[in-house]
């Protein structure tokens, strides 16, 4: 078993139009650029995308959302230091927002990965964002119930892999890659290194294997703030 | 009047046969027992990743004797070792692999199956201390989940059944049947006959099953090889 | 008439008087912004661990310039350092250290504070982008939820009220106000006044407060360092 | 901060009559012996205790549940090469067992720990341990509504510490170790190594020191196989 793809292109080249992708990273940390640049050149349309931001200057995300890709946005929080590109497209009512809050989405996200299709939470109650949802109460105090999150394909970002598809991660970078690994149909993780197996010792495997599907070197890593500093837009 | 006892297939020729159905690279959870067989017989040239649900993915065979970690152990409580590309997990990430519907197959013991795919395997109903594991997970977890059982209980009474009379593990979850004479798919509400040992009538196959056995094709001879 | 704009504590001193009630070895989540000042003025001889919601616990101060690396940020996306025992996880185990309740404090901007413990900090209810962020999970996460904010709006409005009339945050979850003017402690549906600064009276106060400010025994002077 | 304790006497020390107790494990696999003897010696009474077992032979949890400590167990599998302890004790009705799917339990420890209050899983639908539970359907799919699990203490076993309790956990031994960490108030880990604060590298903590509230270092911990397998009893 080999999971590892040449190269990005190849690795997103079966994203269909109309696909729930989720995107790993908190801001630019974690966030597979190069991944989201071969979907960008792929070109999938009418995407929900999956991800705690809404993208950051030209690049990333927010070039994904500027190509007009990206139908909805599931997150907690479509602001950053440049956020022309989703604010504009969402208040020309071009774009669909699902605002989650942080903890709950990554909750729904976990539970997708786990085969918990509902659950309670105290997060949200008595808020707008609890509006047309369940409430129950337990030992008298009130919780929303809130549903998984699952998706077609996710795009993560790890820093080692072996063939089977077991990673370890980057300090914060790790943040919504794991969980979003085991919630998706087909996850697609771009690594910086890919070791020979059994490299990686069993004790220190984030993600194993079981929840990836593809894995592709990317040797030298963009980072989305080192991008934005230097204004960079892509395509 | 066959002898059944005397023509069916052994325990480890039915695992032998659910082996040859695990692709290359399958991830697969086989239960305590006689389903753990089944890793011994993986076909030349394709390697299935095994899980354990306390913790441990991608484990081997056991250690030779006097060579056991007891820290290193299946669900069984067996000592194993581990392959390269092994990882351990803790528990609630071990059973988000089994309910997310990350394994490809998990294999199990039965005491009876249903024609709907009702499964009955964690209690005989008798009283006694009840005991069920990671069983009830198991069967909600797999893209597959297949029985290895003997086609009768020891008294001769059959263990396919229109309805299970003893308390269920799961409610219509089976997908397919090996047993000591044949290999059985769960489709619709029916059970369909694939294969049967060759020295054995549909009649007489039949008469030993508790539900009314279909067909939707040719049915294969169950070949298997001496053990 | 007082001029409060002149007398009124700073954000930092508001800070430093926040960071005065946090135990040596307390778990602590900052929120965004001006809480996240609480960091630099902790008391001689205390230690707490600073819980960021992207999956850190034990970070420390900010890295000389140019010394940044992105993939270590803090929830506000500023680049951190680490501490000896720091750790990484991911965001569900970030949360459900939130959620679980296993934080002892977390402190948190306002844009309004009802005295039920209401707490309005997302959104100002005019359009534009909405934005929640961990804010809704970090006030039912905490065993202490403590809010800081100047006393008034910049046009001068109270926003500890009666109720708030902006969207909420969360019902009932703020547990102490640490504001330009005062401490206020939220008690049994009340304020509860614990310490105002010296050169404003109290009726001063109750002027600028949009509920009823209670005491049930003397009001400290609330004392900050020039900072 | 220092959360190391000098001794697994004093580490248990405050235990009450009556207190729920989660303890590590599965099988003799990551059971903090150590603790338990401790625990044994304390003298704690009508305990409920949270395990996936029932313990093995005479020593660890079985020597618990013999010395009568223990009103309530809630496990999965109460069965073991030696179970002789609970199954005499089942039948005289002298402790009271509650029978959990062994997904469900973990899963139950975990939302414990992540203040989940309830949740929807497919296990158990339509069987006997589902019977007087809520359920409800999801896209077609019937579930069950299970509660979490919290503990008054949880004694767990891990390999290293440092002095703020970051745990990390040897092979198979991790267990339900990290999660009942989790979900007790108090949280008392039995350590074969304290190690200077700074020397776990902070991507390879299991359990981050939020979820440990006490440490304490047995150098040499005793394995309930091999105790078992020597028919030791304790005390």
């Amino acid at each position: 078993m080999d999971k590892s793809i040449a190269s990005v292109a190849e690795a997103v080249a079966d994203i269909p139009d109309g696909a729930t992708v989720m995107i790993g990273g908190f801001g630019g940390s974690g966030s597979p650029i190069e991944l989201i640049h071969a979907l960008i050149d792929h070109g999938a349309k009418h995407l929900t995308v999956i991800n705690n931001n809404a993208g950051n200057g030209h690049v990333g995300l927010a070039a994904l959302i500027e190509q007009g890709q990206v139908d909805k946005l599931i997150c907690s929080f479509p602001r950053s230091a440049d956020p022309v590109v989703f604010t504009e497209a969402y208040l020309a009512g071009k774009i669909e927002l699902e605002l989650v809050p942080q903890g709950t989405l990554a909750e729904r996200i976990r539970a997708g990965g786990a085969g918990i299709p509902a659950f309670f939470t105290p997060t949200s109650f008595g808020t707008d964002l609890a509006i047309g949802k369940p409430v129950a109460e337990f030992e008298g105090r009130s919780y929303v119930q809130e549903r998984w999150l699952k998706a077609d394909y996710a795009l993560i970002k790890a820093q080692q892999a072996d063939a089977h598809g077991n990673l370890t991660y980057r300090m914060a970078a790790r943040n919504f890659n794991p969980i979003m690994a085991m919630a998706a149909t087909t996850t697609i993780a771009q690594v910086s290194e890919l070791v020979p197996l059994g490299s990686i010792d069993p004790e220190h495997v984030i993600t194993p294997g079981i929840f990836v599907n593809r894995v592709v070197t990317v040797a030298n890593p963009q980072q989305e703030e080192i991008l934005n500093r230097a204004e960079a837009v892509y395509p | 009047m066959t002898d059944i006892e005397a023509i069916k297939l052994s325990n480890a020729q039915i695992a032998w046969r659910a082996a040859q159905d695990i692709e290359d690279g399958a991830y697969v959870n086989l239960g305590i027992g006689f389903p753990e067989m089944v890793a011994k017989y993986q076909p030349q040239g394709r390697q299935a990743i095994f899980h354990t649900e306390n913790g441990v993915l991608d484990f081997g065979e056991s250690p030779a004797k006097g060579r056991e970690d007891w820290d290193l152990i299946n669900a069984g409580k067996k000592a194993i070792t581990l392959r390269p590309g092994a990882s351990f997990f803790h528990h609630a990430d071990s059973f988000a692999m089994v309910r997310g519907g990350h394994l490809d197959v998990a294999i199990l013991g039965a005491y009876q199956v249903a024609q709907n795919g009702d499964l009955a395997n964690w209690s005989t109903g008798k009283g006694g201390v009840p005991a069920v594991g990671g069983a009830m997970d198991l069967v909600h977890g797999a893209k597959r989940v297949a029985v290895l059982t003997d086609h009768c209980t020891k008294k001769g009474e059959p263990k396919l059944l229109a309805e299970c009379s003893l308390p269920l593990t799961g409610v219509g979850c089976v997908t397919r049947v090996y047993t000591s004479l044949a290999v059985v798919d769960i489709e619709g509400g029916n059970f369909v006959l694939r294969e049967k040992i060759p020295n054995i009538s549909f009649d007489e196959l039949q008469a030993v099953t508790g539900a009314v056995l279909t067909t939707d094709g040719p049915v294969a001879d169950l070949i298997v090889p001496e053990l």
